[in-house]
């Protein structure tokens, strides 16, 4: 079976500079967590993953689909779902606004999609016309989730979904994104700073360290020493 | 100069700042500045890089005040203070992304950091070889320390951009020294030279702090680090001391993993 | 390139910075719940001193029904400035070049005014769109920098004004319309062309606002203007987006062009100058969002009359407009951004 | 002074050459070091040009020329760095944008203060009486020296921007210019440094106004047009913003061909002098602008020559 996602020799960055140094992984029907400190190019990694950042040189296939280098809206199209760390709504649109941009792309009824995200996020079901913008940090990852997941993805990029959270969001967060990977069948990208949290969903583990990628391995054979190396702590 | 008392220090009291809402950067009381050099640690969004830009005032403050004290000195309210007038009280700062002047030799840039105002006139027609003469020693040194051969040519590689701007700030002769990434994409050897010329610095009187991915330039540079989690100063201790703390290693780790 | 500072070429293709709204060109708010509450005052504002006073009723009644067409240009400019951040000078001959086709289809056909109105606004929507694939998308393919693309635009109109000439003729052409009757409205006497352009301005503004709040494209305009990078990665295709806007916008301006030339004449230099007050109503109404933009752009229209009205000279009123605008966007306007990134 | 060679209208052409090289040079400053893009060109030198022409016609002075044009000349360069730095000052902090529309709007506000003050200005229907400040009894002759003395403040306007590229202050620009808050942290003031430049480029343009009401003897509310605007910033983009001899190139590619060589040495059918050449010399010169910014925008003498130049001048480094 070809892999959801393959990265080969990826190098990424801005401008001229690499950030991220030559990473391959290949990603299953799992969920995958891209674990490192800060500075780390986790966010870089998962950009260009997107197709909003060029690579600088390596390729990166979707389901055997060579998607290097291509827009990011035909990305979108071919499944890839993707939930940035910041700006992750569009601020000035309202919350079902934000998930109608999603349910823009595939043919399923728009309303039964939007049903399946509110069974996922129920909380949103009463905060439809609020403006995305004025919604907590929680809420507004809430949207920025349902609106990925509006698109249909059979690929979801997450990037430090619980970055900034409280600890009551942080457990229900973790707990969503395993569910959605079970329920809806969905390969599922995680970075993650917050190693344990991710170690205990995550069915595969690559630490990323200054842009350098270690081999990706089983989350139970991950140990707090190699973090700490991985984390210079 | 000697004694930690006669160092240059900078006071943070009650400075806070949000963005569209979020608190970035909230702190009571900190003082940056009682050990020669600094690190200032956390994980992500823990506003290290908005706390050195609120000191620098090149973004505005939420409400709080920064102070600057130097030996024998007068107190200066940097938070009263233009951006363009902190280089000429000693504050000085590098930058995080690679940033250049574009057409600007190395050299130029060198002469740029160094010249006086007065010689920046329109009609100060015939200063160039002046400004040269009076800095020429100093540009030489650093620009030779660094390895740059040809200082005539505009820096290409990200690299080099990234030491000139350490040569612009080290050129400034600053009380005060805010390194953001100092070290970033740069080669090992060029690496060790950054450190080693911060404690040559620090060991003359200037107060260093240093922001830095490469946890290990931290763990091997710093006098004392400062660790930050969510806009707030939680702890403030030998590096060794924070590298084994509990708190410092579950932020970023997790919870249990200590 | 080669005019691209480090800097900026970081910030583009850093999506980090591009993203956040705050970032962004163009102004932050689209929306208008405070802005109704205002408006519902200031027309009651408007129908109370017209009633009263001789001098208002005139002021009001010739300021709206005269720079109606001041409003949809406005409206038009603002959309396309909202989505692309693009300062276009050369909206100017869009409008220009409305007025030119429907006075063209007019003066050789013999058609009416109302035939020829949709049939040149859409024309001159087409010719903005092909200006932005021929000329400005091509630029920005090139990584041509933000002050060179405004003063590609300011040659691209320069070009268009005495290149038109020569398709058009040096002098000033007509409208071969009957003359129209007298209305009164608040016992002001209006022709009743005049007060047909207000109220085509009126609908054809509801409408497109209607059509970016309502519609799918519309959300997907207002998608890529809050958010570019969510956007494109949610699937919105940028490019057929980018170019409905620069019809839309470019029909606004067309239709404008033929309200402005059927007030007075057509000749080439017609839209740009009107352009300094449409970019001062864009830059000073867009603080207040889209619906600022009408709203001043009206009370532009009326200032522009009472002033002209009381001391007699249309050029004092020009002129204190332009020094009032200058002092908004001094005080309240746009700052540059990049101080924050060191 | 034999001149019977000359023709009078090519000395009007050279005249317009030289003139539009200068602020060509000027814009340089602005645009290609400091990157300001001034879209009022016209407006300075307007303000210069009546400045003089009101200061000389208006004002009962007690000594005769050539005093009269010296006192007029410099409160017409005093007028426009007056008018630079408020300009300076209102976009500031304004950006690209901001500063189209400030510049844009400056040089409106001159053309409607030209047209309405008709007690000073004659308004829409000019005003005349300015003369040349000597008396050589031939106008050619006349002219002819006021192109040379014109032609001479051009050539100290070129040594000028010439050594700014060589002082610690054109470095400044530069850097202002290209990195405007690295610029700051560095202990720059950038505020200062664009006011200072937009004074003194600003009080040039204005005496080139001046000098120019000199040639043309009156003033006509027609010559604040924005095709002054249009010569220099054409000629300095196809020159090349970001070099001194940029404008030199450029004016003579643009002006001198249009109007110099095609007007005098072109067998053009009679009529299209009137009408179809200066449409078409501005349609040219607009088509140039948005040509030379798409597939060369660095003009056709290319980059700075930063690097060359630092080794001429600091080559023993």
């Amino acid at each position: 079976m070809t892999p959801a996602v393959s990265v080969n020799g990826l190098s990424s960055g801005y401008g001229s500079v690499a950030v991220l140094h030559e990473v391959d992984f290949t990603v299953g029907h799992e969920i995958f967590a891209v674990l490192g400190a800060n500075g780390a190019g986790k966010t870089t990694l998962l950009t260009t993953l997107a197709g909003l950042l060029p690579a600088l040189s390596g390729s990166i296939a979707y389901h055997g689909t060579d998607v290097t280098n291509l827009a990011a809206s035909e990305s979108a199209r071919l499944g890839v779902g993707y939930v940035p760390q910041e700006a992750a709504v569009f601020p000035d649109l309202s919350v079902l606004e934000n998930l109608t941009v999603g349910g823009m792309i595939g043919t399923r009824p728009h309303e039964e999609r939007l049903d399946e995200v509110f069974e996922t996020f129920p909380d949103l079901r009463g905060k439809l016309h609020l403006r995305a913008g004025n919604l907590s940090g929680g809420e507004s990852r809430m949207v920025a989730c349902g609106r990925a997941l509006m698109q249909d993805p059979t690929v979801l990029l997450l990037d430090e979904p619980t970055a900034g959270l409280s600890p009551l969001y942080l457990e229900l967060f973790f707990e969503k994104v395993a569910e959605i990977h079970r329920t809806r069948g969905v390969s599922i990208v995680l970075t993650e700073q917050n190693a344990t949290q991710a170690l205990g969903i995550a069915d595969r583990v690559m630490v990323l360290s200054l842009g350098v990628g270690s081999e990706p391995m089983a989350a139970d054979a991950v140990t707090t020493e190699l973090l700490r190396e991985g984390y210079q702590i | 100069m000697t004694g930690e008392d006669l160092r240059p220090q900078i006071l943070v009291r009650d400075v806070s700042k949000s963005f569209s809402g979020r608190v970035v950067v909230d702190v009571d009381e900190l003082v940056l500045g009682d050990v020669p050099v600094e690190g200032l640690l956390g994980p992500n969004g823990a506003g290290k890089t908005t706390l050195m830009r609120l000191i620098m005032h090149s973004i505005p403050l939420d409400g709080g005040t920064v102070t600057l004290s130097r030996p024998g000195q007068r107190d200066v309210l940097l938070s009263a203070t233009r951006t363009s007038q902190m280089a000429g009280l000693g504050v000085v700062k590098s930058t995080q992304v690679i940033t250049d002047f574009e057409h600007l030799t190395i050299l130029d840039s060198a002469l740029l950091a160094v010249t006086e105002a007065r010689y920046e006139r329109p009609f100060a027609a015939a200063a160039d070889r002046t400004v040269r003469k009076r800095h020429e020693e100093e540009i030489r040194h650093w620009l030779d320390y660094f390895g740059f051969d040809d200082p005539l040519a505009v820096a290409l590689s990200g690299g080099d951009k990234k030491l000139l701007d350490i040569v612009r700030c080290l050129l400034l002769e600053p009380a005060v020294l805010l390194l953001d990434e100092p070290t970033a994409g740069l080669s090992e050897d060029h690496t060790e030279r950054v450190k080693a010329a911060v404690r040559q610095l620090a060991s003359r009187g200037t107060s260093v702090v240093i922001v830095e991915h490469d946890l290990d330039v931290i763990w091997d540079l710093c006098d004392e680090v400062i660790f930050m989690a969510e806009g707030k100063v939680l702890l403030k201790d030998k590096p060794a001391t924070i590298r084994a703390n509990p708190t410092v290693v579950e932020s970023y780790l997790g919870a249990g993993s200590a | 390139m080669s005019f691209v500072t480090s800097q900026t070429s970081e910030a583009s293709t850093n999506p980090e910075t591009v993203v956040p709204p705050g970032e962004r060109k163009g102004w932050s708010k689209f929306g208008l719940s405070p802005g109704w509450a205002i408006s519902v005052v200031v027309g009651v504002v408007v129908v109370v001193l017209a009633t009263l006073f001789d001098f208002w009723a005139t002021t009001f009644v010739v300021g709206a029904t005269e720079n109606a067409p001041l409003v949809l240009a406005a409206f038009g400019f603002a959309l396309l400035y909202r989505l692309t951040g693009l300062l276009n000078v050369a909206y100017a001959e869009t409008i220009t070049l409305g007025a030119y086709f429907a006075v063209w289809m007019n003066n050789s056909w013999g058609l009416g005014f109302y035939v020829v109105l949709l049939p040149a606004g859409l024309l001159a929507g087409v010719l903005s769109v092909v200006t932005y694939l021929v000329i400005f998308r091509f630029a920005k393919g090139r990584r041509v920098g933000n002050l060179e693309m405004i003063v590609i635009s300011f040659g691209l109109s320069i070009f268009l004004q005495h290149a038109l000439q020569f398709v058009f003729g040096y002098r000033r052409r007509a409208f071969d319309i009957p003359p129209p009757n007298t209305i009164e409205v608040f016992g002001v006497g209006v022709s009743s062309f005049r007060l047909l352009a207000l109220a085509s301005v009126a609908a054809l503004t509801t409408i497109v606002y209607q059509f970016i709040q309502r519609t799918s494209f519309g959300l997907q305009i207002r998608a890529l203007a809050s958010n570019e990078g969510l956007a494109q990665a949610s699937g919105v295709r940028p490019l057929r987006v980018t170019i409905l806007i620069w019809f839309v916008a470019g029909l606004c301006g067309g239709l404008a062009g033929v309200f402005y030339g059927a007030g007075a004449s057509v000749e080439s230099f017609l839209g740009i100058d009107e352009l300094l007050l449409i970019l001062l109503v864009v830059l000073v109404g867009g603080i207040w969002g889209l619906l600022g933009v009408v709203v001043v752009g009206m009370a532009t229209g009326v200032a522009l009359t009472g002033i002209t009205l009381e001391y007699g000279n249309s050029l004092y009123a020009e002129l204190v407009l332009v020094v009032a605008f200058l002092g908004v966007l001094k005080f309240r306007g746009r700052r540059l951004t990049d101080g924050s990134k060191v | 002074m034999n001149l019977d060679w000359l023709d009078a209208f090519l000395i009007f052409g050279a005249f317009k050459v030289v003139e539009i090289m200068g602020l060509g040079l000027l814009v340089h400053l602005q645009l290609g070091l400091t990157r300001v893009a001034n879209f009022g060109v016209v407006g300075f030198w307007g303000v210069g040009l009546y400045a003089f022409g009101v200061a000389h016609l208006k004002i009962d002075w007690p000594f005769g020329d050539p005093y009269q044009f010296l006192v007029c000349a410099a409160i017409a360069t005093i007028v426009a760095a007056a008018a630079g730095l408020v300009v300076g000052w209102l976009i500031s902090d304004l950006d690209d944008d901001g500063t189209l529309v400030g510049t844009l709007g400056f040089a409106t506000i001159v053309v409607i203060l030209a047209t309405t003050q008709q007690g000073l200005t004659g308004g829409a229907l000019g005003l005349g009486g300015l003369g040349f400040p000597y008396d050589f009894s031939r106008v050619k002759t006349h002219e002819f020296t006021w192109l040379l003395i014109t032609a001479a403040v051009v050539a100290l306007i070129f040594a000028y921007a010439w050594r700014v590229h060589r002082t610690p202050h054109g470095r400044l620009l530069i850097a202002v210019g290209a990195n405007e808050a690295l610029a700051r942290s560095l202990g720059k003031s950038a505020t200062a440094a664009r006011l200072r430049m937009m004074m003194v480029t600003s009080g040039a343009m204005g005496l080139l106004g001046a000098m120019h009401g000199v040639m043309v003897r009156s003033l006509e509310i027609n010559s604040l047009d924005v095709s002054v605007t249009l010569a220099a910033l054409a000629a300095l983009i196809l020159g090349g913003t970001a070099r001194v001899f940029g404008a030199v190139v450029g004016v003579l590619l643009t002006v001198a061909l249009f109007d110099i060589v095609i007007q005098f040495y072109l067998p053009i059918p009679d009529g299209w002098n009137t009408q179809a050449l200066p449409v078409a010399r501005e349609a040219v010169f607009g088509a140039a602008i948005v040509l030379m910014l798409i597939f060369r925008p660095q003009g056709l003498l290319g980059q700075m020559r930063r690097p060359a130049l630092m080794r001429r001048l600091h080559g023993d480094w």
